[in-house]
């Protein structure tokens, strides 16, 4: 068995695990097996020629494989092999988005309730809610994904949502 | 130099250190460093690195204190919400040694302003918060041969590294050769960080900040050192210069200073 | 003998922890010794034995804080 | 208790972490922790905390601050010389984060009070800078029951490392008791880097949320210690000692009591050859 160390940002893909077993003869073989039993990683790891993408490096023993012979690099049992991609700093997503509300749901805390439902930050930045009609500008951040799911939930409460400007990044 | 009653009172506990004594304080007192981001990072490192008596800390950041900066950036306070983050950094900086002369720029760094920037210092730590800014400090320090300490995080995850291309060590673009393209970008697909990692990786930048001025020690310029601070592990990489760096190699595909615009897609 | 000391691998010659720690001129007072993750006893430093592949870890007071 | 929109901004970049997320939030914001010392390691640790939203930190701490300090104890300014440390830790706290209830002791830590002085708190956090302080902070833990993270420094190094009572590995399961006077340098007269005193404190900090979380893997059973020049992190595990004086199987000490202080007294530094 060889050890891999998944990096936080592609945690999602192994269950939240931050050391996960792999086989393999070659760290071609172990990427590819990887992402049998975690489907999704392959695409994370690599492009679409099936190349180490450049923003991520891949160590062997403490050892970066680009030096080595790359994907060719052979592996054995017991070996360690982390995956270390380029890191920015803490930033996030800010998306701003135009909702505006049927009248049956104007009395609902909707945009409160969206808040505790996802992991997504919710400010209003210019709102009109009257007796029968209303909107609001809001702008949401947190992960693109979550924010997706929000978006969601929001259009499934009966909500139309449109987006003011593709995106914000702090 | 000299160094009046009170200076040695207060650098006392280091004065005594055999590595660094009076001639190290010296050395410190007469440094000067840019610090790129008055943010997560920047607080860490110009409250530690100001304590200790650099004597020039220069601070650029064209941002303003904003409420959920509070969680880590610990060199501004809750009365500041609002100010430009080198001037609330500034006034904090000065309350803790007025010895150090800060220096502060309310700009975005960016290709126009950088290499004119460097100039007036030794030693450039990166706080950035983006790809395009990372690149961009990295290429400028490489034509302007200063050395700089790199530090990055997400979430419970911290990065490290002293880059000194100048003396034969690997550049960042060594290790990683460009930025992430659009949308595959962890910073812009993710959020959230543990505030007090900031604090770690920011002091351990100065740490590296400060034995690069002393030159004593052994530095990260050929490695990489990783910290998971959920495992409370700390990790070193090897981090061999690339013959075919774009930057740094013998035959270099970039010759001026570029800017990359890294954004997100929905 | 090959020991792994303070994590680095060594070379040489002991009989027990205290050999050792002569060897590398350490005072038994200044530091806490770990033979393969088991802390051992300051009076029994002297009759506690090494042998090849030990993992000897020597952990020196650090009192500071403030 | 719900947050408020100020709140929930403030803390955004942590509840918006899975494995923190409101109700970790919740968890930091009821949390109370002990620390032991506003200086070199209390200073990061009140400062992080504090910036988290701990909800109540505890601060213990006899001393005035001393121009000597200011190298490393970031929490006091130039004018706080001659103040008290806890009042100075207590006025930034409230200017970083008026959330948090900072409780001030300007007291000294003994055998008589450590016990009611923890009894009302979650963690506790060691930043002191004698071994006496050290090993009493370890016993009253030990019979209070409470997590510790233990913290201590010296010229460029430091170590840290947690410890729940009765589970892991105590002070005394590595150290039995104190060096003997003026073997060892407990004190100021070694010299410190400011910087040590802020990674080792920074990670108490971190050791201290994951705690209150719930969240990660404790830095319990191993030690982690620190060298500022090599910039190198070792690990070292340990488990708990059958033979340990306090939480061995045949304990000797049952009640708390203060190892003998030794006298300290720092070098004059216009020793050292400053022009």
């Amino acid at each position: 068995m060889i050890t891999v160390r998944i990096p936080t940002p592609l945690r999602p893909m192994t269950g939240g695990k931050g050391e996960v077993e792999g086989t393999g003869n070659s760290i071609g073989e172990l990427i590819d097996q990887l992402n049998v039993t975690h489907p999704g990683l392959k695409d994370r790891i690599c492009d679409e020629q099936g190349e180490i993408r450049r923003f991520i490096n891949i160590y062997l023993n403490e050892e970066d494989i680009r030096f080595l012979t790359g994907k060719d690099t052979p592996v054995k049992d017991g070996d360690e092999v982390s995956i270390v991609p380029a890191i920015a700093g803490g930033s996030m997503t800010k998306l701003r988005f135009h909702i505006r509300f049927p009248e049956e749901k104007v009395p609902e805390p909707i945009i409160y309730q969206i808040g505790h439902e996802y992991q997504v930050v919710t400010s209003i930045r210019r709102a009109d809610v009257r007796e029968t009609t209303g909107w609001m500008d809001v702008e949401f951040s947190g992960e693109t994904e979550e924010i997706e799911r929000a978006i969601t939930g929001l259009r499934n409460k009966g909500v139309l949502v449109d987006p003011i400007e593709l995106n914000v990044v702090e | 130099m000299d160094f009046t009653e009170e200076q040695i009172e207060r650098y006392s506990r280091q004065i005594i250190l055999e590595q660094v004594g009076g001639k190290g304080q010296q050395k410190l007192s007469r440094a000067k460093v840019l610090v790129v981001g008055a943010g997560g990072l920047g607080s860490p490192i110009t409250l530690y690195l100001g304590a200790a008596g650099i004597g020039t800390i220069g601070l650029i950041d064209g941002d303003v204190v904003d409420l959920s900066n509070l969680q880590r950036q610990v060199l501004h306070t809750t009365p500041h919400v609002g100010v430009p983050k080198v001037e609330s950094g500034r006034r904090l900086l000065e309350a803790l040694n007025p010895d150090v002369h800060v220096k502060t720029y309310q700009e975005h760094i960016n290709a126009e302003n950088i290499m004119a920037l460097l100039a007036n210092y030794d030693l450039v730590l990166d706080g950035s918060d983006n790809f395009g800014t990372r690149f961009l400090v990295n290429d400028a320090c490489f034509f302007a041969k200063k050395p700089l300490i790199s530090g990055s995080i997400f979430r419970f995850e911290g990065q490290l590294a002293t880059i000194k291309p100048h003396e034969g060590y690997p550049c960042y673009r060594c290790l990683y050769p460009e930025p992430p393209p659009a949308g595959l970008v962890p910073n812009c697909q993710e959020a959230g960080v543990l505030g007090v990692l900031a604090g770690t990786i920011g002091i351990l930048q100065a740490n590296e900040a400060v034995k690069e001025i002393l030159e004593i020690g052994d530095t990260l310029a050929d490695r990489l050192l990783i910290y998971d601070a959920l495992e409370m592990k700390f990790r070193n990489v090897g981090r061999p210069k690339d013959p075919r760096c774009p930057l740094c190699s013998a035959a270099p595909t970039i010759t001026t200073l570029e800017e990359h615009h890294v954004s997100c897609s929905v | 003998m090959q020991l792994t000391i303070n994590g680095k691998p060594e070379e040489l010659q002991a009989d027990t922890i205290m050999d050792v720690l002569k060897h590398k001129d350490v005072d038994p007072h200044m530091v806490a010794v770990e033979l393969n993750t088991q802390i051992v006893e300051r009076d029994q430093l002297e009759t506690t034995n090494v042998r090849a592949g030990d993992k000897i870890e020597f952990l020196f007071y650090m009192g500071g804080g403030a | 208790m719900s947050f408020s929109d100020e709140q929930i901004t403030r803390y955004s970049r942590h509840i918006l972490l899975p494995e923190v997320g409101g109700k970790g939030q919740k968890k930091i914001a009821q949390a109370k922790v002990f620390v032991v010392g506003a200086g070199g390691l209390g200073s990061p640790v009140a400062l992080y905390l504090a910036a988290a939203g701990v909800g109540t930190i505890g601060l213990i701490d006899s001393d005035v601050v001393d121009r000597s300090n200011l190298q490393r104890q970031v929490l006091h300014h130039t004018p706080d010389v001659g103040r008290s440390k806890v009042q100075s830790a207590k006025e930034k706290i409230f200017l970083l984060n008026p959330d948090v209830t900072v409780e001030t002791y300007e007291d000294r830590f003994t055998a008589s009070n450590a016990m009611d002085y923890i009894a009302p708190y979650d963690v506790v956090i060691d930043g002191v800078d004698t071994f006496p302080a050290k090993f009493l902070i370890n016993d009253a833990c030990y019979f209070a029951g409470k997590p510790l993270i233990h913290g201590g420094i010296l010229r460029f190094e430091g170590r840290v490392f947690s410890i729940v009572p009765k589970q892991s590995a105590c002070y005394r399961c590595i150290f039995n008791h104190p060096p003997p006077p003026g073997l060892v340098p407990s004190c100021q007269e070694a010299g410190i880097i400011g910087v040590v005193a802020g990674i080792i404190g920074t990670i108490q900090a971190t050791e201290a949320l994951k705690l209150i979380l719930g969240i990660g893997d404790p830095l319990t059973d191993r030690i982690l210690d620190f060298d500022a020049r090599k910039t190198v992190f070792r690990e070292i595990k340990t488990k708990r000692n059958p033979r340990c004086p306090l939480c061995g199987d045949h304990p000797d000490i049952t009640e708390l009591f203060e190892h003998e202080h030794e006298a300290c007294q720092l070098q004059t530094p216009g020793a050292f050859g400053i022009s």
